[in-house]
């Protein structure tokens, strides 16, 4: 974009920062001050009610072993949200090619489109071996099952925000003698963007989801591998660190995502 | 030179965790290097089938479930050999409470227990067969990931391994108010925890084998003499493991890797003896739809290469 | 001025020599369109002359917007039906991107501010933006837009935004414009406010216009010339030439001249109403 | 949507065209390259093993089916009923909405642990996982849809004396159906799979029993056939809701 | 009929004694209502006679939803002002329930078919269904919907909706009737249909009615007495008694009568619509 869009864009956001901070803060105060509370209730539920740590461990137990042992989870953070990033990007972008390729090709969407749906009643568990078969032991292979996740909720998505576009502005944009590459980049995709934003903030989780389950095919780092590895030696303190550090990368990705989303689909929020 | 280093990966059966320090101690000390291998470990977990993996060449090694998973997949036809074998004897036992109802095996029917079915339920059946007891006499059930059923009374008899869930128990419940069920005891032995290679693999590069073999030894015998360093080394690599439980753990492995005819023989011989028991057995209660040829799924040739000094613990 | 025309019994009127002008810009002969079995439009005929603007008014389903699409391209007539534009007979399709053409409604793009959007015709035409933004810079003050550039389609009142529709069809600088129904979605206030900034515009660049409205006092306010259609199947069933002075005053809808008019058309308009009642209710009560 | 109603039969054809296009590729696939059952199975090979062991699958469905459904059902109580005290009670929003979101946001595996350690690997854990896999869904679908109720119809209906709940019962309600039966439908597919994947990780039985067991074996064909019979589950639940959507959603 | 009231300069107008009928059903005192800054009702004075049909017209944005909204009971007026409803004062809240409201669009449930649409303010009141139904459908040939009783709204024309929804407010029978642009969502001639359809509904039920619209002619056409609202902050600028005879015809808008009283209007409203036009530029600058 050149340059009066971009200071307009700029002046927008400043104007709206100067009126939001203070509520953005208060908002920020709030979700602490929440934290500390259901904190607190957590740490005092366990000991009045002398909850045994194997069915629910306190919070400062839990906090504590993830100070002690703090690269295992900033790798296995790193690590998850590495290929949570891959798999929601490669997921994201087919998604929408997809989308746009059923648009515009009726008969392929007939043809595949239920295919996509079978695809998706898949458990991608049971095929998880046959990834590890595929793409070996790598980053990639984690990334794909995130891929698979993420991929369907953003074409249905995408084809449904651009079957949403005003037959009259295509009609108007004919008008002035568009083609159909400026018909699909200057009307159709904006058109289709707030959809295909709902459909990124479902992939964000859903792409985590295909992290930590692909980290269950024999990796060794990961919140995946974390979360395992406690699962099966019954280290229910451990368990809840790795359930605390996905919730963290978790809740952080799609705040991002849902902040993009208000970004760039500024139009779509005032209502 | 790092150049002429041999890719290979070894697909272990479960999670890392001091049930595998050899390999890992090996690698951390350079032995696979030393002998022109650049080893990767990978781990395994559920859903994931070394023999699969091994089979299909997407892994060069496996450490697989037992004798008994060798059986099956040589039944079914995947091209995988047995190399070697870790524990010599069955590493699993049940576990009941001392003063519960279970005082002998005959005493199983009619109550609950649980076990895993990836290879403890032959034991369990092997074990009930020689007392002359049907499966369906009593409750078996899948057994779940917590040890705490049993703890809290809603399970009469629970699966165990020495090295694992026997330590879990113990840290919830007295050692001395648990009584203990041994295959060994009934006059069966399940070898477990299975060296494997794929057939092709085994025919073209015996020499790369051997030198797996050999590191991997090294590995173990050094692992055995510091059980502190060793459980240091697993721990770098699972940062989360409770190092109480490894030291246990490994501990035990040692015990079961060191019995019976490795004792005499070293560390991952293979007894043919017991596999030949085994075999028989898993044929006759349909485990394995015909006979196998013996001699091609455990070739021995590449542990009785090595000389008996570097193999002995 | 031309003449008044006075009511034409026949749906179908000869045009031609009734023009003074040698050429009309564009020329509609015996046009027929029919969506699967519905017609909307048949034998319609219809001129016009180059600087002209002609106010179209029917009832509701007629055709009208119909025979808009077929002018901007967008529909091709039936086989049949003549179609010339600038003196040479062309096909529909041949004028995509050769009028300006406005729709009912004001059909922004809400992720586009002020000024991009009224370029959006300018960009299409392969314009850089910098240089489509400068013009467009320059006439917003003339659509009383002055200083509202930066501000989206969602911060405006309805009849901003009608304004910044009305630029972008100016800014695509056709020999025709159409409008369909451009203040339809107003209230009367704002519209009277529009229709006479309107004038002034037209007045200023001389453009041919073809306008549709519902409003009969609008379509006399405005145009040169009123064209009635027909209930569906629409063809023109009467062209009433507007002689009042320009420039006109508001006042001007309660001068007995005006109102004379006025009876001429509704009568015609009623007549066609009437028809199209009757011929909906019977259409939705047999569905 | 309307275009799509216009061409059905096309469309049908058009799709059992890429389904048998499909088929025949794997089917090519696994033979043309004699792939190992345990890469990649031939269908014909699934087709028979599946045809061998129907009662044990059968079987097996119907009992992650049971989970799913009553998981299922129990979610969209769950989600329908906060969605709704959520409407009547205004103030429980800020509470409610930030903690499921935090919930949501966990991926439902990264719980099962827990869930298998609280509930046992019994049938009820996996009712609880799909009942938390789909509440979520429904009270975000259901919340969405109770807010889009438009403010003049709201109006209105007070203007004729209706109370809070007469206006959720006869307006907010009605208005949500759409979202409501929306998230429902895409619910169903979940809701099966988060079965399997619970019953994957310890189960007395289930469809992802079977799978886990089959792979233990080694039996790939089986592992497929149980992949094929869940995935005919999911689309028949999924068919089924769409179906009672369309019945329900007349008006749209 | 009462005589004609001529603009009145303030926008403050003392209303009681200019009435013959005794007792206004609906007397509105000084109100003033302001959301945050904008002050949208500031001092306005109103009163309705029963039986009578009082149209209101003003700019956009002027406050007359605002007004109605109060009158409906859906908005309290702020301190200070006085509200009087068949004689005795009264709280906004009072009035839910109390006066039959029509919002601008006509609302119609999609899942509910005419008949259902049309009984929902009685069950709403807790009649039952059956009862509820056996009423409207009687009602149903008057409002020209007899055999569409089982139709959903989707399956209707503009002016079906509209009557569907004008029959709800009908069947909600109260005293006073508030219709807020009853008809601005509909074409000119399907409009003007509507029109003559309401006063014939109307004569026969003799509902008081308060009637909002934008469109001069419909005021007039309509009304006993037209209210002309200032620009925002709204009051009453103007109330023009129309002494035009009923039954009235469509051809009395081309009358002398008629053009002398929308001339009178209209030159007010030009007046105030300038204002509130300067300023809704002003302040959508300013934000
Ligand atoms: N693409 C189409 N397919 C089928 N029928 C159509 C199509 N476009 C228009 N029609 C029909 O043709 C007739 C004329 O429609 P058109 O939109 O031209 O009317 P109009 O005069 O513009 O009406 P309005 O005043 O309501 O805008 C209508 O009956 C309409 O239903
Ligand atoms: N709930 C509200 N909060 C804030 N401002 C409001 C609210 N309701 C109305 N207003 C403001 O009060 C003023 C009067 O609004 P109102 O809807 O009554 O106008 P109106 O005369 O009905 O306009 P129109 O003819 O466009 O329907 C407007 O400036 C509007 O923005
Ligand atoms: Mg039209
Ligand atoms: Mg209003």
């Amino acid at each position: 974009m050149s340059s009066p869009a971009a200071t307009s864009l700029s002046d927008g956001r400043a104007a709206v920062r100067s009126i939001t901070m203070p509520d953005s803060l208060r908002k920020l105060i709030r979700l602490l001050l929440g934290l500390a509370i259901a904190a607190v209730i957590w740490e005092g539920a366990v000991l009045l009610f002398g909850i045994r740590p194997y069915y629910l461990p306190r919070l400062s137990a839990i906090l504590m072993a993830m100070a002690a042992t703090p690269r295992a989870y900033v790798d296995g953070f790193l690590r998850t949200l590495a290929e949570t990033l891959i798999g929601f990007a490669s997921g994201g972008a087919f998604g929408v090619l997809m989308g746009v390729v059923f648009f515009r090709v009726r008969a392929l969407r007939e043809m595949v489109f239920p295919i996509f749906v079978v695809s998706q009643t898949i458990p991608v568990i049971a095929f998880g071996a046959l990834v590890v078969l595929w793409f070996g032991n790598t980053l990639l292979a984690k990334a794909i099952i995130a891929f698979y996740l993420t991929f369907f909720p953003v074409t249905v998505n995408t084809l449904l925000g651009l079957e949403t576009v005003d037959l009259r502005q295509v009609d108007l944009m004919r008008s002035f003698g568009a083609s159909n590459g400026q018909l699909l980049l200057r009307l159709q995709l904006p058109t289709a963007l707030p959809q295909i934003f709902v459909a990124l903030r479902l992939a964000a989780s859903l792409s985590l989801v295909g992290a930590i389950v692909g980290e269950w095919f024999g990796d060794t780092t990961g919140l995946g591998v974390l979360l395992l590895q406690a699962m099966f030696t019954e280290n229910v303190v451990a368990i809840w660190g790795a359930l605390l550090a996905s919730a963290l990368l978790g809740t952080g990705f799609y705040a991002v995502v849902a902040a993009v989303e208000r970004r760039l689909v500024f139009w779509n929020a005032e209502q | 030179p790092a150049a002429e280093l041999q890719k290979a990966s070894l697909r272990l059966k479960w999670l890392p965790q001091a049930q595998f320090a050899g390999f890992y101690v090996a690698v951390a000390k350079g032995y696979y290097k030393a002998e022109g291998i650049d080893l990767t470990i990978n781990p395994g977990g559920p859903n994931l089938l070394t023999e699969n993996l091994v089979a299909t060449g997407a892994d060069m090694f496996g450490l697989s479930g037992g004798t008994d998973s060798v059986f099956a997949a040589r039944d079914k036809g995947l091209p995988i050999v047995c190399i070697g074998v870790s524990h010599q004897i069955t590493p699993f036992i049940f576990v009941t409470r001392k003063d519960g109802p279970v005082k002998t095996l005959q005493d199983f029917k009619g109550k609950t227990v649980t076990t895993w079915f990836t290879g403890a339920n032959h034991v369990l059946n092997g074990m009930l067969a020689k007392e002359g007891i049907k499966p369906d006499e009593l409750k078996i059930q899948p057994q779940q990931v917590s040890v705490t059923p049993f703890v809290d009374g809603n399970v009469d008899v629970i699966t165990a391994t020495y090295y694992n869930e026997f330590y879990t128990i113990q840290s919830r419940m007295p050692k001395d108010s648990l009584k203990t069920f041994v295959a060994e005891d009934y006059g069966i032995t399940f070898p477990r925890d299975t060296l494997i290679v794929a057939e092709a693999t085994a025919k073209e590069k015996p020499e790369l084998v051997k030198a797996f073999l050999r590191a991997s030894l090294k590995g173990w015998k050094d692992a055995f003499s510091d059980t502190k360093g060793a459980v240091d080394t697993v721990m770098a690599a699972a940062p989360t493991l409770d190092r109480a439980q490894q030291e246990f753990m490994l501990t035990e492995v040692k015990r079961l890797m060191t019995a019976g005819a490795a004792a005499r023989n070293g560390i991952f011989w293979i007894d043919a003896d017991a596999v030949k028991t085994a075999h028989d057995f898993f044929l006759k209660y349909g485990v394995i739809s015909k006979p196998l040829d013996l001699a091609a799924a455990y070739d021995a040739s590449f542990i009785q290469s090595i000389p008996a000094a570097d193999r002995l613990p | 001025m031309q003449a008044a025309r006075l009511p034409n019994p026949g749906p179908t009127i000869e045009v031609p020599q009734a023009h003074p002008k040698p050429e009309p810009l564009l020329e509609l002969r015996a046009i027929n369109k029919a969506f699967g079995s519905v017609v909307a439009l048949s034998g319609l005929h219809a001129a016009v002359a180059p600087g002209e603007f002609v106010t179209v008014v029917g009832p509701s389903g007629c055709g009208k917007s119909t025979l808009f699409n077929i002018v901007a391209g967008l529909e091709e007539p039936d086989a049949g039906g003549i179609l010339r534009f600038e003196g040479k007979s062309c096909h529909a399709a041949d004028l995509l991107g050769r009028v300006s053409f406005m729709p009912q409604r004001d059909l922004l793009f809400p992720w586009r501010n002020v000024v991009d959007n009224a370029i959006l015709a300018l960009e299409v035409e392969g314009m850089p933006r910098d240089q489509a933004r400068a013009k467009a810079l320059k006439m917003l003050p003339e659509f009383g837009l002055a200083g509202f550039e930066k501000q989206y389609p969602n911060q405006l009142s309805g009849g901003m935004r009608q304004r910044v529709a009305l630029m972008r069809t100016f800014l695509f600088e056709r020999d025709l414009m159409l409008l369909d129904e451009p203040f339809g979605a107003l209230d009367a206030l704002t519209r009277a406010m529009m229709q006479r900034w309107l004038l002034d515009v037209w007045q200023k660049y001389r453009r041919t216009i073809l306008f549709i409205t519902h409003d009969v006092d609008e379509a006399i306010f405005l145009g040169d010339r009123v064209l009635v259609m027909t209930a569906r199947p629409g063809s023109v069933k009467l062209e009433q030439v507007v002689d009042l002075p320009r420039p006109r005053k508001p006042e001007i809808v309660t001068s007995p001249e005006f109102v004379r008019l006025k009876r001429a058309l509704l009568d015609a308009i009623e007549e066609e109403s009437m028809k199209s009642f009757q011929s909906s209710i019977a259409q939705e009560k047999s569905q | 949507m309307s275009r799509a109603i216009a061409s059905p039969s096309l469309a049908v054809q058009r799709g059992i065209l890429g389904a048998v296009l499909l088929i025949a590729c794997w089917e090519g696939t696994a033979r043309g390259l004699h792939l190992p059952a345990y890469v990649l199975p031939a269908v014909s090979d699934i087709l028979v093993g599946l045809w061998s062991k129907r009662a044990t699958l059968i079987d097996a469905a119907g009992y992650t089916l049971l989970e799913a459904l009553v998981g299922y059902g129990l979610g969209c109580l769950i989600g329908i009923g906060l969605a709704v005290a959520i409407a009547l009670v205004p103030a429980l929003r800020a509470a409610i909405l930030p903690l499921a979101t935090a919930i949501n946001s966990v991926p439902v595996v990264g719980y099962s642990p827990l869930i298998l350690l609280w509930f046992g690997i019994g049938v009820s854990s996996k009712i609880v996982m799909v009942a938390m896999a789909v509440s979520f869904t429904i009270l975000l679908s259901m919340l969405s849809g109770l807010d889009r109720v438009d403010r003049r119809a709201v109006d209105l209906m007070k203007s004729f004396g209706a109370s809070r709940f007469g206006v959720l019962w006869r307006l907010r309600l009605p208005t949500a159906l759409p979202l409501l039966l929306a998230g429902m439908r895409v619910s169903t597919v979940r809701s099966v799979i988060v079965a399997i994947v619970t019953e994957m990780l310890g189960a007395q039985g289930g469809l992802g029993w079977v799978i886990y067991q089959a792979v233990l074996q080694i039996d790939f064909v089986q592992v497929w056939s149980a992949i094929f019979v869940a995935s005919a589950a999911s689309l028949a639940f999924f068919g089924l809701i769409g179906f009672l959507e369309r019945k329900i959603l007349f008006w749209t």
